[in-house]
């Protein structure tokens, strides 16, 4: 059973919603052990988005996913722009023009983010990044469809194990990033770009289990 | 939050609205994407200089957009790096037909956003360098961190090449200066009071009345320790040791220190900062051969001092007395 | 109280010796008595130019220092006018036999000894000429008070009678075109904080988060009202309205409009500001033919803002025009 | 009975060592309604004074108050170093080089130094400045000389005089010097400039009694 455009874009929007919710939130962790951007610089990312939706109708999944791809890129700014733009682009392109999201092109697509967020930003586990959160998300995503999950089953696994990675940013050392800059400082603090990670996969989760409930 | 601004989500395009105002006959400056670019430029045949970065460290970087200096400045919003639409309008605004430089500093936000740019420009056919400053000797540099971040060298590197691309030097020429400035330049800050980002609203950290941050960044990001406030002589002495032993600058160097208020530190205090630091440097045999002190690259309203040295050669030298015209910086014309 | 300083008993010393060392070629500095004068000084056969008063409003005056602006310039201690002793050796290292003008900004302490000095110079032969500048607004005028206080003008003030006394007018004609300036400039100016004096500890005035003072000088008197904060159009109009309608400004005047931070106030908001300000001016017919903008006139770390609104004439915009080579203004050479 | 010039040194110390005890006190009233230095400005004027004194021995109470005149002049800057330091000057004229004191010179002196004060700086009583101080003082000193007073009753009553003068000051709205650009806010505040003459006389009142019991 796959998931159509309107659901993919749905899906989308419910992240516009979560990221608006918890800007706030975003911000106050980044400004912790950063620059305290993070939260306004995806809100006005996620919001441009919604606009973009008015004014052009994405007609595959693909296009959907391209569309905010090129908006936070071209909005966002700092790091995450370009990060979770790339994720984007590069999840866009796995999606190709199929009409539809499958379980099997849905955990391609988180693969392809992770990939792209890796290739961009050359972070590792452990980091301190949003990676941290990505990570276990694409592995517990893959298990999933291994033990045949259907769509919002991968990714609520996903958003599951997102959660766990983000919460394992705490301890660590920030080797990457602004926080970087604190050293030891840096540690017993949650990483925003995790935490906005496993917002953004849990948003995902719940509107692809509300949509199958409505199928 | 005390701030004279009308909204925190415009308040960089009301800035540079004033700004445009500000300097008619020296500024070009479109907001839509946001960029600050020289009235009479592109020149052409000149290889064209661009930096950005996150607003908030004025008059970097659209202060030094001149003569001598600067082609296109990219603001980004208040401690957030532009993005790479805003990034490539300022080359194309800035390509004179010899290629263009960008000049980066180490933030990672700053690198990916000026990476995608660059490609993007290489796709239409301008040829673009671009550099990486990473000055600050506060941060421990590693392969495997974000390394050391640009500070207060990136004004001297922005003055520098300036002059190399203004008196006509290819794009190749300009690229290896600014590589030999960066491998020369090192800085170290400290803050006494935090700045309030407008869309924050409270201070980026907490200090007592005691206490200070040093080896901060432009951003409001916490030091590398908290230590509390002491005199004058030993705080200025924070700084000067670790950039002396850093490169390391020694006996017989020329070397151009500058003295740099984060904001809200007066010039009263910042001279007297100035005057201790001159005399550290010669206690060590290194000879100061030119001097920039003021507010250049600031940190909102944020009270401290950052210092910086570059050993100087003769050709930077040369390039450092050239004529520059800015809103910022302006001499020989 | 933060600051980087050693010793409040000191700090203008200790701040006028990092100044020496900082601007070498351009300034001769003394501390006993505290002058700051141009190094190629006095300059032959031209009128000299002179101001002073309490230290702690830097640039002013010793950042005016140079070719085409201040022959000298006489440091008080914090916010305290000097002594006539100070006061005649700056007359002194400022006479080229010309004569020289006395720039004395409206408060009995720096009138009483300017007033001294001047009397000890004219027994020693030197002609000297004493202007008294109260541009502000904010305080209402009369004869039986101490009357309006020198602020923002002075600046534009020691730029024009400068350039005169440098293209060779007679002590008279500078003179003339001080009282022109004088007759034609305004100001007003409000504060979001309050400055530290070194040697009091404590804020010169206490202020909620939410309140700002209205009508404050440069010495960290509280203003003549405290309202609370508003958003920047709304402040900019509190002191345009009282600008405009002094004079009164009005359709069809040329104007110099000089947006000023008293310390604290950052760039990006200094540009915003400015950018209301005009449009403001403009909106009552007003043009502004020239423009200055950036921390000229300060006081200590005070957050705030001043404006400054001069009526030019031909001249005045010539003289405005003309060279200017100091450590905080600089253009033409 | 007349006061030689060792006792007129000693008054002047005793009024250096008022003002250092003072100083704060100055700073605060001033710093209220002023520019916070008044209390600073005599502090420095008055020591240097006391350093001055090690460097020359004055031969005549007129030559040591002249001495106090020009080292106000030179160092305390602001508008009570001219003010305090023309005081002075008028009142070492008025003093020649008589080689003592007498209550009627006393009076006379202080008599010259309000001139001194008003030719100066202009202010008439009411516009909450020094005068409102100096100007009873004087008064009071000259009907105290009437019913014969020697020196030091003549001084005693000068400062009690003054100390109700600058207590007058508290409700006025300052019409002179700095605080007259506080307009109404001025009012409801103990002027800088009052008070520390009132504590001169005080100091010098003191001196002469002590002076007196020696004697
Ligand atoms: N090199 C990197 N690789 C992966 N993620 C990174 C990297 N650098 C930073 N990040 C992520 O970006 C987040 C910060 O994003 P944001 O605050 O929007 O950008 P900036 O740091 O430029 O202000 C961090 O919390 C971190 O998760
Ligand atoms: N025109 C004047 N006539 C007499 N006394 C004055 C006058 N102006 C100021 N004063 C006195 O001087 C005092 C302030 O002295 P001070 O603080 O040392 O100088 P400044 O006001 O220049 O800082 C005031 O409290 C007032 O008593
Ligand atoms: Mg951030
Ligand atoms: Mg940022
Ligand atoms: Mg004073
Ligand atoms: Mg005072």
């Amino acid at each position: 059973m796959g998931c159509r455009t309107d659901g993919v874009v749905a899906a989308l929007k419910a992240a516009a919603d979560t990221v608006v919710a918890h800007r706030d939130e975003l911000v106050e962790l980044d400004r912790v052990i950063g620059d305290g951007d993070h939260g306004e610089n995806l809100q006005r990312g996620f919001q441009t988005f919604v606009v973009a939706l008015t004014r052009s109708t994405p007609d595959k999944p693909g296009a959907a996913v391209k569309l905010l791809a090129t908006t936070l890129i071209s909005t966002v700014g700092g790091a995450a722009g370009p990060l979770y733009g790339t994720a984007c682009l590069r999840a866009a392109t796995t999606l190709g023009d199929a009409d539809e999201l499958t379980p099997e092109t849905t955990v391609a697509a988180l693969r392809a983010a992770l990939g792209g967020v890796v290739a961009r930003g050359k972070a590792e586990v452990g980091d301190k990044t949003m990676v941290d959160a990505l990570t276990p998300a694409v592995d517990a995503a893959a298990e999933a469809l291994g033990s045949g999950a259907d769509i919002a089953g991968v990714l609520a696994a996903a958003a599951d194990a997102a959660e766990k990675g983000a919460e394992s940013t705490v301890p660590l050392v920030a080797r990457k990033g602004r926080a970087s800059y604190l050293g030891e400082r840096s540690a017993n603090h949650l990483d925003p770009g995790a935490r906005s990670t496993s917002l953004l996969l849990r948003a995902f989760a719940d509107s692809a289990a509300k949509h199958r409930s409505a199928a | 939050m005390k701030k004279i601004i009308n909204d925190p989500s415009t308040v960089v395009v009301d800035s540079l609205h004033g700004m445009a105002v500000a300097h008619p006959d020296l500024l070009r400056i479109t907001t839509e994407p946001a960029v600050i670019a020289r009235a009479d430029g592109p020149v052409a045949g000149k290889v064209g200089v661009v930096s950005g970065g996150g607003s908030g460290h004025e008059p970097l970087h659209g202060g030094f957009v001149g003569l001598g200096m600067l082609d296109a400045a990219v603001p980004g919003a208040v401690f957030t790096s532009p993005t790479p639409d805003a990034i490539l309008s300022a080359i194309q605004q800035a390509n004179g037909g010899a290629g263009v430089l960008l000049i980066v500093k180490n933030y990672t936000g700053d690198v990916l956003n000026f990476e995608t740019a660059a490609e993007l420009a290489e796709a239409e056919g301008i040829s673009v360098r671009s550099v990486v400053i990473d000055d600050d000797v506060a941060v421990k540099d590693s392969t495997y961190t974000a390394g050391r971040r640009g500070v207060g060298g990136t004004v001297l590197l922005e003055k520098l090449t300036g002059a190399a691309a203004q008196r006509g030097d290819s794009l190749e020429a300009v690229e290896g200066l600014a590589t030999r400035v960066i491998a020369n330049v090192r800085s170290m800050g400290l803050a006494l009071t935090a700045p309030t980002v407008p869309h924050v609203g409270t201070p980026s950290f907490d200090l007592a009345d005691d206490e200070i941050e040093v080896g901060i960044g432009i951003h409001g990001e916490p030091g590398r320790e908290r230590l509390p406030l002491e005199p004058a002589d030993a705080l200025v002495a924070r700084l000067t040791e670790p950039i002396l032993t850093d490169l390391p600058f020694g006996d017989g160097d020329r070397v151009l220190l500058f003295t740099n208020s984060m904001g809200g530190t007066p010039l009263l205090e910042l001279y007297l900062a100035h005057g201790i630091a001159e005399r550290l440097f010669a206690d060590r045999g290194v000879s100061i051969v030119r001097r920039l002190v003021g507010p250049y690259i600031t940190s909102l309203e944020m009270q401290g001092i950052s210092l910086t040295a570059l050993k100087l050669d003769d050709e930077m030298v040369q390039l450092w007395d050239a004529p520059v015209l800015t809103a910022a910086l302006r001499w020989g014309v």
